[in-house]
């Protein structure tokens, strides 16, 4: 089963629409060529779940700053001033989560669970329309699983079997998302044979991987 | 010294070695530079990492590697890469031992407002839900007044961060404990009289018979 | 050929490349032997690895590296290895496309029994629950009988393993598909009869016009 | 701060009547010369969560056939007929959990979640005494956070801070564990310098874990 895919190929199997979950902390581990291919490709309408949109010109900013969301799940979006000009203007609806929030709900998604109960919100706003439960004297949110169509993720490698490992801070809501989607497309910075990363460097098991985004080649 | 050089100079004397330490964006970050001499923290940054250090000269910078702002950071030996989901179960399950964050209002219960302006501003909340509701201990730096308005109040007009009373409140004029009963003044910053420190306060302030003067970190 | 062999070999044909497969401690791990040429699966073992294989030669074994049953192992290129959170979310979450489990009974709904006789064997339930709650597709491997009483019956009298409906029942008598509607018949083998089956069977059995005969895996 | 300490003087932090948690899965992945010393001291009148009990005489077995044990929380007991013997004979009370359910249990301990929802068990046995909540139409069990005095941990590799790592198929409870108690101690296989585990590799980070047991020294 061969993985391997271009950029362009693999966001055409991304529809209008789609609810898209897109790995990145302000722009650091995010599959900066997808986004750049679902722009180029003038893909619309769509739904993003992730942490932030960056800024401007910055990995998902580039989605934002092309009008192709019409929903944005993140936890925050205050370094972004065009995410926040079309959520005022009312162009773009923008559901703002706690980010261990955001976090385990992806992990709920992805781990079969119908929900985690946290304290986190527990009395504010972001409780508002979600059920609080007591459990044992103490009050929690339940905080329901949430999934996605289709999950970009940026990765440090990928073997050719699609087992990925990350680097540093860029792995952060990667390998979340990674088992939360119907659709895994992985954009690795470099694929290495199968067993180069050894089995306790897996972060991101082969089982999970679609598909996974061919490098740039530069040999001589 | 400006206003936020004395709040980061005394916040930074609260830390104990062996901490493990979250500094929200902005002022709390500058609280890094002023750690008394043996103390040693663990940086953590929600992004995921422990062990968060400045990088240590221009063009060493990596990809890969930055704060929860996006910014270039650098690490110690012996640091640690993390999901989000493990960063902020250090956060929600204790293992946090400080966090320090910024502060738009501070009610009488000691409850937090830092993350909108309703019609204004809504940037998010980020990770600072999370770090109030489960940090071992919950420190506020922030200056005691914007623009002449009291931060201080007896109850927030903006959206609450969370239900849970900080530990510690310090400001350019005075450390405040919030408290069960209510917000202990503890200190006052060099120069300014407990008076002083009243007036720019809109919510009631219990005053001990005792007030500390603010001792700053070099 | 015995019973257990037929079994193994005919639940090996339901194994198709590139699928994430669990097999139970036991019979079922003898699928593995005999699998089809041509097809090429991962076998997880919920101790927390995808990518298991036999230790390649007597020595060669690893005090890390076990199956779930505690019994050495080997691993592929490409395994990969995780804790139990994560091998059961791999499991709970529906990224296992098959497990393959023993059993000690079957009910007309298809729902199992295996983890438990109440007062007499007490093993507990493992991963067992999960496996069948979660994973894609499920396969019960087991004799049709035990010592000459029914194991397929109207309602399980031991304890249920899982609520949800099992998708393929193997025995060395039959290949039964439990569907909403009930049990239906789907395959005898080589030389049983459909009235062997039905006289080995407590439970109603759906018998179609055409039943087939068990193709067994070399 | 200096977390290295002998196996002896580390079993001595524990009291008779702890509640322990152990790492490993048919004691491959358990802190063996911890369990050692545990019996070697008598302890007695302990609460012992992990996965199973091994078999009589390998590792969490060697704590049954002391009769250390008052109250174990497992998955499974099948292969070590001196637990079901103890139990039977009323000795030793035993819970069973599913496996998944134990993971996710001591995950939300570690995690401060109030408990997570699962299908597993659902209509069984296991949702005995336990609350069933309907998410969006499917029904879950409420299973509720599970944490420890004290977690004993196996582990491949310990730098001088106490960050940790893990080998093949002997990580599995014992990361989750070294979340969940107020005491962890770290049985390595290894003690390397800081900087020797990258930090990509650390599984556990250093703040979690209190002591680690020194090596037994072979250098000429």
């Amino acid at each position: 089963m061969n993985k391997a895919i271009s950029a362009a190929a693999a966001a055409e199997r991304i529809a209008d629409g789609a609810v898209i979950m897109i790995g990145g902390f302000m722009g650091v581990g995010s599959p900066h060529r997808l986004i750049e291919e679902l722009v180029r490709q003038k893909r619309a309408g769509l739904t993003i779940i992730a942490n932030d949109s960056a800024r401007p010109g910055v990995g998902i900013g580039k989605l934002i700053d092309a009008r192709a969301v019409r929903r944005l799940i993140a936890t925050h979006i205050g370094t972004n001033p065009e995410t926040q000009r079309q959520m005022i203007a009312g162009e773009l609806a923008v559901d703002l989560v706690p980010q261990g929030t955001l976090a385990e709900r992806i992990r709920a998604a992805g781990h079969g669970l119908g929900g985690v109960l946290t304290p986190t919100g527990v009395g504010t706003i972001a409780a508002e329309g979600k059920q609080t439960l007591e459990v044992d004297g103490r009050a929690f949110l339940l905080e329901k699983p949430l999934a996605a169509d289709v999950a970009l993720i940026g990765c440090h490698r990928a073997d050719y079997n699609g087992n990925l490992d990350y680097s540093l801070t860029a792995r952060n809501f990667n390998p979340l998302m990674a088992m939360a989607a119907g659709l895994v497309i992985a954009e690795p910075d470099a694929v290495v044979p199968v067993g180069v990363i050894p089995p306790d460097a897996v972060v991101t098991p082969h089982v999970l991987v679609d598909l996974f985004v061919q490098g740039d080649h530069r040999h001589g | 010294m400006d206003d936020k050089t004395i709040i980061a100079r005394r916040v930074a004397r609260e830390m104990k070695s062996g901490q493990l330490v979250n500094l929200g964006i902005g002022l709390p970050t500058t609280v890094a530079r002023y750690l008394p001499t043996g103390i040693e923290v663990f940086f953590q940054s929600e992004n995921g990492i422990i062990g968060m250090a400045p990088v240590p000269a221009e063009g060493l910078e990596n990809d890969s590697l930055s704060d929860a702002g996006g910014s270039p950071i650098g690490a110690v030996a012996g640091a640690a890469a993390f999901d989000s989901c493990t960063s902020f179960g250090l956060i929600r399950g204790g293992h946090l031992d400080v966090t320090v964050l910024g502060g738009l209002q501070v009610d009488e219960q000691g409850r937090l407002a830092n993350w909108m302006v309703p019609g204004r501003m809504v940037p998010g909340m980020g990770g600072a839900m999370d770090l109030v509701s489960g940090a071992r201990r919950v420190i506020v730096a922030m200056t005691h007044t914007a623009k002449g308005e009291a931060k201080i109040l007896p109850r927030c007009t903006l959206p609450l961060t969370s239900v849970r009373r900080v530990d510690l409140l310090v400001t350019e004029l005075a450390v405040i404990e919030p408290t069960a009963q209510g917000l202990l003044l503890r200190e006052t910053a060099p120069g300014v009289s407990v008076d002083q420190v009243l007036a720019a306060t809109a919510a009631r302030l219990i005053v001990p018979d005792q007030v500390g003067v603010m001792a700053l970190a070099a």
